[in-house]
């Protein structure tokens, strides 16, 4: 939980741990001091970072969207001539070894660690270490915890884009459904959230569906049949990612209903880039992956260089869909490089 | 030995009054009862299937009857459950092994009697509880290690120790010496008699006619669920007596020897060895001849058949079956070659207990081909093997309800289909009533004319006399003996086989 | 080698009839136990068309069938393996595998081969975990707990992490479409279903499956090829999964390395509420899939009634715990 | 030390032929089983400090402890309920609701009373998966596959779904501080152990389990209570869990619902590859132990050597099935 401003109760434990530290261990709180990842460049040249080391440890490798930070991230390694590591965990679910990995990495000593925790609270001993060996800590994506730093969209936001979206595409309004992630995990509840309340601000939109997808393409194949069955007058779906998205196609495409219904995930990953290009979703709420990696290095970097960052680099929430797929995404689905030198 | 003319003139220590059991599809029990007399040894006759088990454990609180009472010390009590029982005194040696195979022998005969207070167990005093009775039944295995590693002998020793160290008033043992050889049963009957005159009472199932004449005070005697009769030794003439009560016609007695001369060799073993079991073992089984295979439990003679059939690691010179040189490394090629091995443990080696009776008849080669089944011809094949047999369960039904001796029908029976040249029966009346034994007895011998080699394992010293044209003993692995008929006696048997 | 010979003293006097009797009870009482099942899967569709009319309607059926199909297909395989007294843990990560498999193999043969490439990827998934249970003797739960691991490492190596999408036209259709206006993949598993009891009564194999459950010892010293019947499961089994892997890429029109991971616990649990034994020697095909069919009509009920996930999960773990007792306690009372 | 189902008493010299030499024999086969394990995680942890000194760290090695020490009290517990025969697939959830309470109790009570709360919500989940499974006769995988949906749910219902955050420093000082310089979490699971193995080779209650699962019907033939001990089992499985839950909750300074789940198969393997027997009737507490703290190793050190996530799935699956065939070989041959 926690990455908009307003959500509070997202205090990782030992973030006041920190004291001897060279850098502010800050937590989000109300208020706090945000710069727009385009913007983080405006802080002046990037510093070279050679002779840094960098230890990243992702949720998992296993979608895409976290090997699109991995692309990002090793670019901008590349570009700023550190040396990064990066590890992930078997799934998005696996909290334990991911503790595991990070604490292995931070015994390893790293000059500066980027991590995308499992949970809100899973990694907070290898913070705490890191926190008493004084390096900076940058909090890519999601399970936003006490860091430096933290690189990612607001999840909310993702929901909250999804239904104006699907008001937008549906001036006379109607019934519209949610496909949700895994029950519990913070981004689901975040974007399950956003969307949510999205779709009260519009009177003529109606919410009569909101059912779990478990983050799998089968389960909201299934999800969405039955869902279709008690409610063919659907509009629109919106999917807490993705893989669930491309479930949610395959099901109105086969009930036919395609033209009807306005499909919108979340992550932009490939396979969804290919939907928006061949019409079976409409958009998906993408944080540009990519540059979330890339810019995490960056924010590290600077943070090794002396350099403040602010506390939040908003990844932003950039609704994809068939008008602008070409200008954010290549042939090949990957996020477009370069997009904001 | 004391004799009882009548019943005593005391209360019986157990009476047990019109008890009624019934199984889905069988009444086990039909109005059963039984009066057992402190200090007697009490023996319970009946063929298989007769409802002695059902009748014991219902006296042990393993079963509840339907109906019908049972009284101890004149008092009537309900028994719902072991415990009820185990805390008035009555102690029970079940008829199947039951044992914890992972525990060893002193933690199995204290087992839910350990001494010590407050959860805690007193290793010290349950050492000094169970090594005794252990001892005194001529235990001779470690008492440290699992009893699982033990021969089945030994863990049958196990379990009568846990009858006699409990000092229980009244012990219960339903066919205590069904895998026990000669020496070890006379062992037990030595202890039977001392817990018998420090005034304990002892119910006793066995099929073995002449330990029953041996050992009993009084003999009850069940056929199909009824108490046909009690009697006092001295009422007994003799086993013909017991087996009319039991069966209720004549049977022909032991002994059933060859007659003609044995033909071609038709098994032949050079030098088999088991590694650590079985040492160079060379012996001919000729058709037509039935060699008996004598020996202490643990000799290796069960090792020697399953190392021949390839179901243990061995290693031989050559193996013949009917004068064919056969290479036998899996029991498939054993049967293929000619060998019909008929296991000691009929109910784990022998049978599938959850199948029908038609699928275990048939089991080496289902009828049908291209890997087809044709069940109809299964049941055919089935029902006209055991109808031979003269079994009357109809073949669909699970094999596992019926009775032992029934349930070594069915491994003949499977067998009887397979075209072998070759025979080994393992303890094939190993808890199996005088009448179906007589009929095992007359098929064994039967194959024997029909021209095959029969060889058989036996710790049934009277059945090995009996039946056999020539004895082998076999001591620690190793053959120490090849008797003619004719020379063999119990004694010169026991004392190869002893060393 | 095997003719009958007739060895058998004969019993003077009439011979009993031996082949009649049990027969109509036992096939009453099975017959019963699957009836028990289909009834509770008609009570729960009954009870959800009460409460959202729209969901007694033939497309939705269907749907739920759909849904069904894939778990089903490998909760039959499953079946097999249960049989012979082991347990296949591995089958979620078969299915990654096998999925990924026919989803690249698409892009580079035509249809029908990638599709039988895939299934035979998950037979070979499945000889794999065979081997090394009989060779090795270790469990076959830890065997397959270890593949589980294995399987889906390779699954993501294989993919590089990547889903294959782009699934040819002809794929999708083979597998996805529709035949005489029923969707293949209730076909498929209907077919599973029936050739597997099929072979369960009228093959040795099948004969032979259950006497490996019921004991192994005695089957071996029934001189049947116990390893290799055995092995045979887990082949099934692998091909089962494999085949619900080809189904699942046909139905999303995409190969994920991760599909399938949620699918295990399900086909387990559709497996033990359709009757079979996790002891072995004991089990229905037909019961898989009906366990199967009552899984996804619970949970297709409980999205229609637009119930919480938090208590879906409540719901589906009482439902298994229930179901098994209903049976138990139905049985009991047969018995008795 | 490590046996607790060899657990033959010392004899005197009363009878020595009849209880000598075999138990000697027996005491050095088990301390090598576990001796064999422990050899096994000081090459790894020889071989991966050789590939990276900074892995040889004190620091690291406690760290590796720390982590072990969680999947341990869980694999311990769950040693009890294999140990009976049974199996236990809803410590991950159990862990998950306990560390939920924990925290929630910890906002209004006094931490020790929070802990033990925690604890005891874990014994309690316990004891109703004991309660469900001897009173119904379902089997225990099929129970706790049940309940282990449920519980899951019930975690996310109780909290709401969200995370439980501002733990009392005392909570996190009890469970998650230090004890002469040692990390708690590492004193509690040796304690868990040592108490563990005391229990199954001084109590009834230990030697009642391994009657239990070595024979059910033999145990109620001797008058044990089998439904009693299988319970206590089950309970002993959910406190530890819970113990785990309340100290992920100290370590973390927060609890989570959904935490615990990816614990489940960790435990199982450690159990088993610490030599238990899921047949039951043969266990080690030590071994479920040193299970944990070798798949901790190989964790670490796999990403010491930065091996990517794909194939460490595939070395920790390869590890779970070679651990059980290098006991197997070392066996055989010791009994050869
Ligand atoms: N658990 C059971 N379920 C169904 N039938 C049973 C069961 N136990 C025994 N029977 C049946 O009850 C009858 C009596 O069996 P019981 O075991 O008491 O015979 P027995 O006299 O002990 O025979 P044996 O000499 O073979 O031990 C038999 O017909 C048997 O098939
Ligand atoms: N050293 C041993 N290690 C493991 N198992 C053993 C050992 N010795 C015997 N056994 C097993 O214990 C059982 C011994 O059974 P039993 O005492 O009947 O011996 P046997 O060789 O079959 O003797 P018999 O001559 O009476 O047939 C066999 O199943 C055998 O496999
Ligand atoms: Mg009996
Ligand atoms: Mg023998």
């Amino acid at each position: 939980a926690g990455c908009t401003g307003a959500d509070a109760g997202t205090n990782g434990g030992g973030a006041d741990d920190g004291a001897e530290s060279a850098y502010t261990y800050t937590s989000d709180q109300d208020g706090i001091d945000t710069v727009e990842g385009v913007e983080l460049a405006a802080g002046g040249p990037v510093p070279d970072g050679s002779g840094e080391t960098i230890a990243v440890v992702l949720k998992a490798l296993t979608n895409q969207y976290w090997q699109g930070i991995e692309l990002g991230v090793n670019a901008a390694a590349e570009d700023f001539d550190v040396d990064v590591t990066l590890q992930a965990a078997s799934s998005e679910s696996a909290q334990n070894e991911q503790l595991t990995i990070a604490q292995t990495m931070v015994n390893q000593g790293y000059d500066a660690y980027i991590l995308a925790p499992e949970s809100t609270s899973n990694l907070t001993p290898a913070i705490e270490t890191i926190m008493d060996q004084g390096a900076p800590i940058v909090n890519v994506d999601d399970a936003r915890i006490a860091g430096t730093v933290y690189v990612g969209p607001d999840h909310t936001l993702n929901g909250t884009q999804a239904a104006d979206y699907i008001a937008q595409a549906n001036p006379d309004g109607g019934p519209v459904a949610q496909i949700e992630g895994q029950a519990g995990s913070s981004a689901a509840t975040l974007r399950i959230a956003g969307y949510t309340e999205g779709v009260e601000a519009h009177d003529d939109l109606e919410l009569v569906a909101s059912v779990p997808g478990n983050w799998s393409a089968d389960e909201a194949f299934a999800a969405t049949n039955q869902i279709l069955q008690q409610h063919p007058d659907l509009v629109g779906i919106y999917a807490n990612n993705d893989t669930m998205a491309i479930g949610v196609a395959q099901a109105v495409a086969e009930a036919g209903l395609t033209d009807q219904i306005t499909i919108v995930g979340t992550d932009g990953v490939p396979e969804a880039i290919s939907g928006v290009r061949s019409g079976s979703i409409e958009a998906t709420v993408s944080p540009l992956p990519y540059y979330e990696g890339y810019w995490a290095v960056e924010a590290a970097v600077r943070m090794l260089r002396g350099e403040e960052v602010a506390p939040w680099v908003v990844a932003p929430a950039q609704l994809i869909d068939a008008e602008n797929v070409d200008e954010f995404y290549t042939e090949d689905g990957l996020v477009v490089e370069g997009l904001y030198e | 030995m004391s004799v009882t003319t009548d019943a005593p003139a005391v209360t019986p220590l157990l009476e047990a009054r019109d008890l009624v059991k019934t199984y889905p599809g069988v009444r086990a029990l039909d109005g059963v009862s039984l009066r057992v007399f402190p200090g007697e040894v009490h023996a319970l006759l009946g063929e298989n299937g007769a409802g002695k088990s059902t009748l014991l454990k219902a006296l042990f609180g393993a079963h509840r009857p339907d109906s019908g009472t049972i009284a101890f010390e004149g008092e009537e009590v309900q028994l719902a459950r072991p415990g009820d029982a185990i805390d008035r005194g009555i102690a029970m040696v079940h008829q199947e092994l039951s044992l914890i195979p992972q525990l060893n022998a002193i933690q199995n005969v204290v087992l839910g009697r350990e001494a010590g207070s407050a959860g805690w167990i007193d290793w010290r005093r349950a050492r000094r509880e169970a090594v005794p009775a252990l001892a005194k039944l001529g235990f001779s295995a470690s008492a440290a290690v699992p009893v699982g590693r033990l021969s089945v002998a030994q863990q049958q020793l196990v379990e009568l120790a846990r009858a006699v160290a409990a000092g229980a008033r009244l012990i219960i043992m339903d066919e205590p010496t069904a895998s026990l050889t000669t020496h070890e049963s006379d062992q037990l009957f030595e202890v039977i008699r001392q817990l018998r005159s420090s005034g304990c009472a002892i119910v006793y199932v066995s099929h073995r006619l002449p330990e029953v004449l041996d050992l009993a005070d009084r003999v009850t005697v069940l056929r199909d669920g009824s108490t046909i009769d009690e009697l006092a030794r001295s009422e007994i003439t003799g086993e013909d007596h017991l087996i009319r009560l039991m069966v209720g016609r004549e049977l022909d007695a032991l002994g059933l020897h060859g007659t003609a001369e044995p033909g071609e060799p038709g098994l032949e073993i050079e030098s088999l060895s088991v590694p650590g079991l079985v040492h160079q073992v060379s012996l001919t089984v000729r058709r037509g001849e039935i060699v008996g295979m004598a020996g202490m439990v643990g000799a290796g003679r069960t090792e020697l058949a399953l190392g021949l059939i390839g179901a243990l690691r061995s290693r031989s010179q050559q193996v013949r079956v009917a004068g064919r040189k056969h290479q036998i490394s899996h029991p498939r090629q054993a049967i293929d070659a000619g060998i019909a091995y008929l296991p000691e443990d009929r109910k784990s080696q022998g049978l599938g207990l959850h199948m029908s009776i038609a699928a275990n008849v048939t089991l080496p080669a289902p009828p049908g081909r291209w890997g087809m089944l044709d069940r109809n011809k299964q049941r055919h094949v089935a029902a006209d093997v055991m109808t031979r047999l003269g079994s009357k369960t109809p073949v669909r039904g699970k094999a596992g309800s019926l009775s032992g001796g029934n349930q070594q029908k069915i491994v003949v029976g499977r067998w009887l289909l397979t075209d072998s040249d070759v025979y080994i029966f393992d303890e094939p009346t190993r808890g199996i009533d005088v009448g179906a034994k007589g009929e095992i007895h007359r098929l064994m011998r039967r194959l024997a004319d029909d021209g095959k080699a029969v060889l058989m394992i036996s710790s049934d010293l009277p059945e090995v006399l009996g039946m056999s044209d020539r004895i082998l003993v076999m001591r620690r692995g190793r053959i120490v003996a090849d008797l003619d008929r004719h020379e063999a006696t119990e004694e010169s048997v026991v004392a190869h086989a002893a060393g | 080698m095997n003719a009958t010979t007739q060895t058998a003293p004969d019993v003077d006097g009439a011979l009993p009839d031996l082949l009649g009797g049990v027969s109509w009870a036992d096939r009453i009482r099975s017959a019963a136990r699957g009836a028990g099942l289909v009834a509770v899967i008609i009570i729960l569709f009954v009870a959800f068309t009460i409460a959202r009319p729209s969901f007694g309607s033939g497309d939705n059926m269907v749907a739920i069938l759909l849904q069904a199909s894939v778990v089903g297909v490998m909760a039959i395989g499953q079946t097999y393996v249960l049989l012979t007294g082991g347990i296949d843990l591995s089958i979620g990560s078969i299915v990654a595998v096998s999925a990924i498999s026919a989803g690249m193999f698409a892009h580079s043969m035509p249809a029908p081969v990638a599709i039988l490439g895939g299934i035979a990827v998950g037979a070979l998934a499945g000889l794999a975990n065979g081997l090394l249970i009989t060779l090795t003797g270790i469990t076959p739960f830890v065997v397959t707990l270890g593949t589980m691991s294995i399987y889906s490492g390779v699954a993501l190596i294989i993919a590089g992490g990547r889903a294959v999408y782009d699934i040819p036209q002809l794929f999708k259709d083979l597998l996805a479409g529709r035949m005489v206006g029923v969707p293949i993949p209730i076909v498929l598993v209907i077919a599973f279903a029936v050739g597997s009891a099929l072979v369960m009564k009228f093959t040795r194999f099948g004969e032979y499956l259950i006497a490996v459950g019921g004991s192994a010892q005695t089957a071996r010293l029934a001189g049947i090829n116990v390893k290799g019947i055995t092995t045979g499961a887990y082949v099934l089994s692998g091909a089962g999964a494999g085949l619900a892997g080809a189904i699942l890429v046909a139905r999303l029109g995409a190969a994920d390395p991760t599909i399938g991971a949620d699918l295990l616990l399900t086909a387990i649990a559709a497996t033990v509420m359709g009757g079979t034994k996790l002891s072995g020697g004991e089990g229905s095909m037909f019961g898989a899939l009906f366990g199967a069919v009552l899984i996804a009509t619970l949970t297709a009920g409980l999205t229609a009634l637009n119930v919480q996930a938090f208590y879906q999960q409540v719901a589906v773990g009482a439902a298994i715990i229930i179901a098994l007792l209903v049976d138990r306690i139905a049985r009991r009372e047969r018995t008795a």
